[in-house]
């Protein structure tokens, strides 16, 4: 049941609107209760063919051969595609905003990094066609030590998951193995709290789940485009996603997508999209690629998980004084969406809580398991988990009611937060107090008076005195995550190639008439 | 190579056309089979049926009750007389796969599905099996150890003696998601009364070995005794003997023996 | 590859097709009849969005041989409106908001509909059982246990 | 046997939008001769109803009955670029590009309008009911598709209008992390039931009481939805699901959805939801996003409301009853904490 509290911050809106605020029918519901909005699997096309993939058998493996010779002649069989058919078969997701190297494949070529990674892709005139080629497909796998614990991955002589990033942690700024986030000095501030916690969390990963599986239909349109329908929840992220797999100008594709069966950021990574339309490329037909229930479960990428480290200071009073955070997210075998995930954390950090000395390093770690993406929630879900747990415990310490804590510790407005903006806006305190009354949660009447529009600036204002640690310098001028306007002339050139020991052949060289080379997904263009 | 499917009018035939072929299966409700196949199982390239009445039967009127292999949950919980048995009926998945889910099917159903078979074994059912050479009944238990082996048998039925009184079958399933969920545990006991004594025990657990199995420790302890506090506990603290559970994505084989006697305890006592 | 002729009821139709060996009913609709309510979602018999009636019997369309449903009636949600108007339980599901990405909602309207078929006026914990076999992921099956109810008493939205 | 029951709160926020490269999303509002808009997109509805918030946006920001409104999402040959439906950017991104297109599109409108009355822009309101009028002069009236009829037929206008919201992109001091990472921040705080066996470590859900400050409730009906399934997902996430049972040892990966556990519709619990609105100043009408940060609560708010009931802390997600039962059985027992 909802109840709409409008005598809260009623002063600060006005509520005289026509359409805003009125539960209005979904405009999709009248296609949903007659089985008539058009998912991407409900296009229906002429001599359509099957694209499925032969997955890795092992966590971490170095290929010595693959053979395929039995499989092509497989009855049914339309094409066999390999690493060295896709055009440029080295990708991470964020190259579209510049943000970190490219480190994964679309087909792995000699070596495997998660057991079900995508080896070799296989078109048939029927889904049991594919399957039977499979079955004849020959991979010598010598495998390799895998490593699958985020702490353990960081230890010295640890496996080396993806040579790309050969300390199997993403590199911030061309020199951090972490995102770090300083404010004041909370170790100073932990050596005179009248209490210290320590404490260990772990998320572990989640499926999304969608009753959707990922997949897309790929075919030859007029002109020579190709047409795409696509359960992705990004469809610009795709499109380019693909223009730089394939080598191709973005308005190759004409990709139709927006009504999805349920997404959670699970379908963010365009995971079908680039072999399908390949598969398109190379049969001249219709090809689709859909994920079967099990594939979705183990081989689509989870919510990742992540290792939490808290040690909080808090005096007797209540009041939190230094917070200082160790957090691991599990990015699997590829990058992905992690190192994101790892900069949207420490932003998060110390939570909604105006803690006047806050510490953290969050680092994205490499292991061999299913490459990890966005989730609901993402960066901050299990950070939360790990933040309401901690704030339960010293509560609980300092024998305070643990809502009453909260309100006593929440940010108001005019506050500084750790990540050196000022809070505005801010609701914490009234949403404590809404819930408490809602759950006949008794408040002391002082605790029921506070507001988020109170008592907060002031000395809470300040950016506290923040000790700086050495650091190498840079070893690069740090343009990794410089958009297409921003980027300095110096770094106009493409990076030079790093292929890992183990990848694939480099990519086709660009056409000559766009001059070269750094993609920008922003605006679906190759730039000059 | 594509899959045939073969009809047959009687079972024999069907039964002569699974033994000769060993990429031939059997499909009774579609729940194992076909799922085999939607997800790339190319070892099944014959699909064999059967539109034999006698594998659709239920005979539950007299003291011995016999199921066709190819009766359905919805059958039997549409079905009277076997009331006792609503009650793994419908631990089976939902509606839809008790109308399509046969009896004969669940026999083969590995954890964390094959409840209703855990309800068989505790009611020492027999099953009638037709090879090759011909029809012979096999009791469950031994059935179910040569399971692996069976794929080329046809199972023709299942038969049982009806408890004497419905209180004396007691049927549970452990599930963590309600009302449709795998299993963690299923228990079922059949506890026929002498008078006051129990005679004739039987337990059995599901998901506690790697095909249902009996608690024959429990078994005793509850053999020629009153069903009381002091029996349930005893029968309780041995339930775990004998067990083998393994660890799965429902749950390890850690839990699975600490909270065996617990559920056993509260089953018997008639205890949420 | 030898094809199989097929001839059933599909929502008050005769229709004829011709399967492969091994199609299951789910592909027969979806790729042979063009009646994509149906949906795939695992093809294990775990979602429940290929949820069809066969002669008025909840059934999964992904775990049924097609060969099999030769000469029976076979609904789905495209057969369930009564010409232009929408089936009670359509209004129900829209009226309580019980659908977001959709694609659950067609095996929900079906086990639903099989449910109020044979017992119109449901308990809540009748409702429960009868979508237990249908995986949501977005609602949180509260607004849909409720359609079901404002279906079953009338068409009559919750207050 | 005991079953105990006991309460546990948590208290969160949640940024709306990403920080990386810049947040971009654009919007494209034109009318048609019968004076009805389309909204050309190419953002995604997963079903969290962006089609139906975009188009209560366009229809406010018009004048227009929402019935006059058509949002058309996903198409790369006519929707214009948009980042994507993730980050909890759909109503405040695509909703301010939207309310940017549609405000364009108002403009030429009421030109057009003004023309056919013979006043001035700056004196004609709508009437959101598909007419246009002369403030203070109901009767001095022209229908939106009379207006329509006459900027294509007779005035040569296009009522088409061009949106686009960026939120740039935020450097980050690699040393101190400080940044911009988003513009504004939803709120909540949840209190969540439970029920604990100590004989198996089973772990029921009561009840759940709620308040979630969302800068605007653009459509309650779909905040509802959210508020609910996200924290059906909350449930799920605290107890339930994983894809690695073992974690970090990959084995017993479930398969299905039988061995992949979420709950079923007989694990649900009440849940008695408030919404609060305190407007963000860069959200399309206040509104924030409430689709990402609804489960979050959910996670901890179980956590602690197990220690309340039993005395143990799980601080390893999914709490299985397997991870209560050896915890109890650590400390010797239940320990139920003062009653809540």
């Amino acid at each position: 049941m909802l109840e709409l509290r409008k005598d809260i911050f009623a002063d600060e809106r006005d509520d005289n609107l026509k359409e805003i605020g009125k539960g209005t029918q979904r405009q999709d519901m009248l296609g949903h209760v007659t089985g008539t909005s058009p998912y991407f699997d409900d296009h229906k096309l002429q001599g359509m063919l099957h694209l499925k993939v032969v997955r890795s058998a092992h966590s971490h493996a170095r290929l010595r051969r693959i053979d395929t010779s039995e499989a092509e002649r497989s009855q049914g069989v339309r094409r066999i595609i390999r690493g060295s058919d896709v055009p440029r078969n080295l990708n991470t997701l964020l190259s579209l905003i510049n943000f970190g190297k490219d480190d994964e494949p679309s087909l792995a070529v000699d070596k495997v990094r998660y057991k079900g990674e995508p080896i070799v892709a296989i078109v048939a005139d029927s889904p049991r066609e594919a399957y039977e080629a499979i079955a004849k497909v020959k991979i010598d796998y010598e495998p390799l030590p895998a490593v699958f614990d985020v702490e353990d991955a960081l230890k010295p002589g640890a496996p080396v998951v993806n040579e790309v990033y050969p300390r199997n942690t993403f590199t911030y700024y061309e020199t951090y193995d972490r995102q770090q986030l300083r404010f004041g000095d909370a170790d100073r501030a932990l050596a005179s709290a009248d209490h210290v916690l320590e404490q260990r969390y772990q998320m572990s990963p989640i499926e999304h789940a969608p009753t959707e599986t990922n997949g897309s239909i790929a075919a030859p349109d007029t002109n020579g485009r190709y047409i795409v329908y696509t359960s992705t929840q990004a469809l610009f992220f795709s499109v380019d996603t693909c223009a730089k797999i394939l080598d191709v100008p973005s308005n190759t594709f004409h990709f139709i997508g927006g009504t999805v069966g349920g997404g959670f950021g699970g379908k963010v990574d365009t995971l079908t999209e680039p072999l399908c339309i390949l598969g398109a490329m190379l049969t001249g037909k219709p090809v689709r690629y859909v994920f079967g229930r099990e594939e979705e479960m183990q081989y689509g990428p989870p919510r990742g998980a992540e290792r939490i480290y808290i040690k909080d200071g808090v005096m007797r009073d209540g009041r939190v004084v230094a917070r200082k955070i160790r957090a691991y997210f599990d990015s699997g075998a590829y990058t992905r969406l992690s190192s994101y995930a790892a900069v949207k954390c420490a932003a998060h950090l110390p939570g909604p809580y105006t803690i006047p000395n806050v510490h953290g390093d969050v680092y994205c770690v490499f292991t061999n398991r299913t490459p990890a993406t966005a989730m609901r929630g993402f960066g901050v879900t299990a950070m939360d988990f790990a933040i309401e747990c901690q704030m339960d415990k010293l509560a609980h310490l300092v024998g305070m009611d643990p809502m009453e804590f909260r309100i006593l510790n929440a940010y108001r407005d005019g506050d500084m937060k750790a990540h050196r903006r000022e809070a505005k806006n801010t609701a914490l305190i009234e949403c404590v107090q809404v819930a408490a009354e809602k759950a006949k949660w008794p408040l002391r009447e002082e605790f029921r008076r506070m507001s988020s529009r109170k008592d907060g600036g002031g000395i809470r204002a300040a950016v506290p005195l923040t000790p700086r640690e050495p650091h190498a310098p840079p070893v690069a001028p740090a343009q990794q995550r410089t958009t297409y306007d921003r980027a300095p002339a110096a770094t106009r050139e493409p990076p030079p190639p790093q292929p890992p020991p183990s990848s694939p052949p480099p990519p086709r060289p660009t056409a000559p008439s766009h001059g070269a080379t750094r993609f920008s997904s922003v605006f679906g263009t190759r730039r000059r | 190579m594509p899959v045939t499917v073969k009809t047959f009018g009687s079972s024999g035939e069907a039964a002569a056309a699974l033994s000769a072929d060993r990429n031939a299966r059997y499909l009774g409700g579609g729940t194992l089979v076909m799922r085999a196949l939607n997800e790339g199982d190319i070892s099944i390239s014959t699909i064999v049926r059967a539109s034999d009445h006698a594998m659709t039967r239920i005979e539950a009127t007299g003291a011995r009750i016999t199921l066709g292999a190819g009766v359905t949950y919805a059958r039997i919980l549409a079905e009277r007389d076997l009331a006792f048995l609503h009650s793994p009926a419908r631990s089976i998945g939902g509606p839809a796969v008790r109308n399509m889910g046969t009896v004969g099917g669940n026999l083969f159903a590995p954890n964390p599905y094959g409840d209703f078979t855990v309800a068989m074994l505790a009611l020492d059912a027999v099953v009638s099996v037709q090879g090759g050479l011909g029809s012979r009944e096999v009791p469950i238990e031994e059935f179910l150890q040569s399971r692996d082996r069976q794929t080329g048998t046809l199972v023709l039925a299942i038969s049982f003696a009806k408890p004497g009184s419905p209180d004396a079958f007691h049927y549970r399933k452990i599930a963590r998601i309600k009302p449709k969920g795998g299993a963690v545990i299923t228990l079922a006991a059949h506890l026929p009364m002498n008078g006051s004594r129990i005679v004739g025990a039987r337990v059995a657990l599901g998901s506690m070995a790697p095909t249902p199995i009996r608690a024959r420790a429990a078994e005793r302890a509850l053999e020629g005794r009153s069903l009381d506090a002091s029996t349930i506990n005893a029968a309780a603290a041995v339930a775990v003997e004998g067990t083998t559970p393994g660890d799965n994505a429902l749950a390890s084989a850690w839990y699975r023996r600490e909270i065996v006697g617990v559920h056993l305890k509260r089953l018997l006592s008639g205890q949420e | 590859m030898a094809k199989t002729p097929l001839q059933f009821r599909h929502n008050g139709r005769d229709v004829a097709i011709f399967v492969d060996g091994g199609t299951n009913l789910l592909v027969a609709l979806r790729e042979l009849i063009g009646d994509m309510t149906p949906k795939f979602g695992c093809g294990q018999g775990g979602c429940g969005t290929c949820s069809v009636l066969i002669d008025g019997e909840l059934h999964l369309s992904c775990l049924t041989l097609a060969e099999t449903v030769a000469g029976r009636s076979i609904e789905t949600l495209d057969g369930i409106k009564d010409g232009p108007n929408l089936h009670p339980l359509q209004r129900a599901f829209a009226d309580n908001f019980a659908a977001q990405c959709g694609y659950c909602t067609p095996g929900m309207l079906m086990a639903a509909k099989a449910l109020l078929d044979r017992n119109p006026q449901p308990s809540r914990a009748e409702v429960i059982e009868a979508i237990s076999g249908n995986i949501c992921r977005c609602t949180g099956y509260e607004p849909i246990i409720n359609a079901v109810l404002a279906a079953a008493s009338g068409g009559r939205a919750r207050a | 046997m005991t079953r105990h029951r006991g309460r546990g709160i948590a208290s969160v926020n949640y940024p709306i939008g990403m920080n990386l490269g810049g947040d971009p999303s654009q919007a494209l509002v034109h009318s048609n001769p019968s004076g009805k808009f389309t909204v050309a997109l190419s953002s995604i509805d997963l079903g969290q109803g962006m089609k139906s918030v975009t188009r209560q946006i366009c229809a406010e920001t018009l004048g227009v009955p929402v019935e006059d409104v058509y949002v058309d999402t996903a198409d790369s040959d006519t929707g214009p670029h948009c980042m994507g439906s993730f980050a909890s950017r759909g109503t405040h991104r695509v909703g301010n590009a939207v309310m940017a297109a549609a405000r364009e599109a108002r403009g030429v409108m009421m030109e057009a309008a003004a023309e056919e009355l013979e006043v001035n822009a700056a004196d004609l309101e709508t009437d959101g009911r598909g007419n246009i009028h002369v403030k203070g002069a109901p009767h001095r009236s022209i229908s939106t598709k009379d207006v329509a009829i006459a900027a294509q037929f007779k005035q040569g206008k296009t009522i088409s209008g061009r949106g686009i919201f960026l939120v740039p992109l935020s450097d980050v001091d690699p040393e101190t992390g400080e940044m911009s990472p988003a513009t504004c921040y939803a709120h909540a705080c949840l209190v969540a039931e439970v029920e604990v066996d100590d004989e198996t470590g089973e772990v029921d859900m009561v009840r759940m009481d709620s308040a979630y400050e969302l800068g605007r409730a653009l459509n309650p009906r779909l905040v509802e939805q959210q508020l609910v399934g996200g924290a059906w997902m909350g449930v799920s996430h605290a107890l339930y699901e994983t894809p690695e049972p073992y974690y970090p040892d990959p084995v017993h990966g479930p398969r299905d959805f039988v061995e992949y556990l979420m709950p079923g519709p007989g694990d649900i619990c009440p849940h008695d939801i408030a919404v609060l609105e305190r407007p963000a100043p860069d959200g399309p009408f206040g509104a924030k996003g409430p689709g990402e940060m609804c489960a979050n609560p959910v996670l901890p708010a179980v956590a602690n409301a197990i220690f309340n009931a039993v005395g143990v802390r799980i601080d390893d997600l999914p709490i299985t009853p397997e991870k209560v039962l050896r915890a109890i059985k650590a400390q010797g027992g239940a320990r139920p904490q003062a009653r809540r």
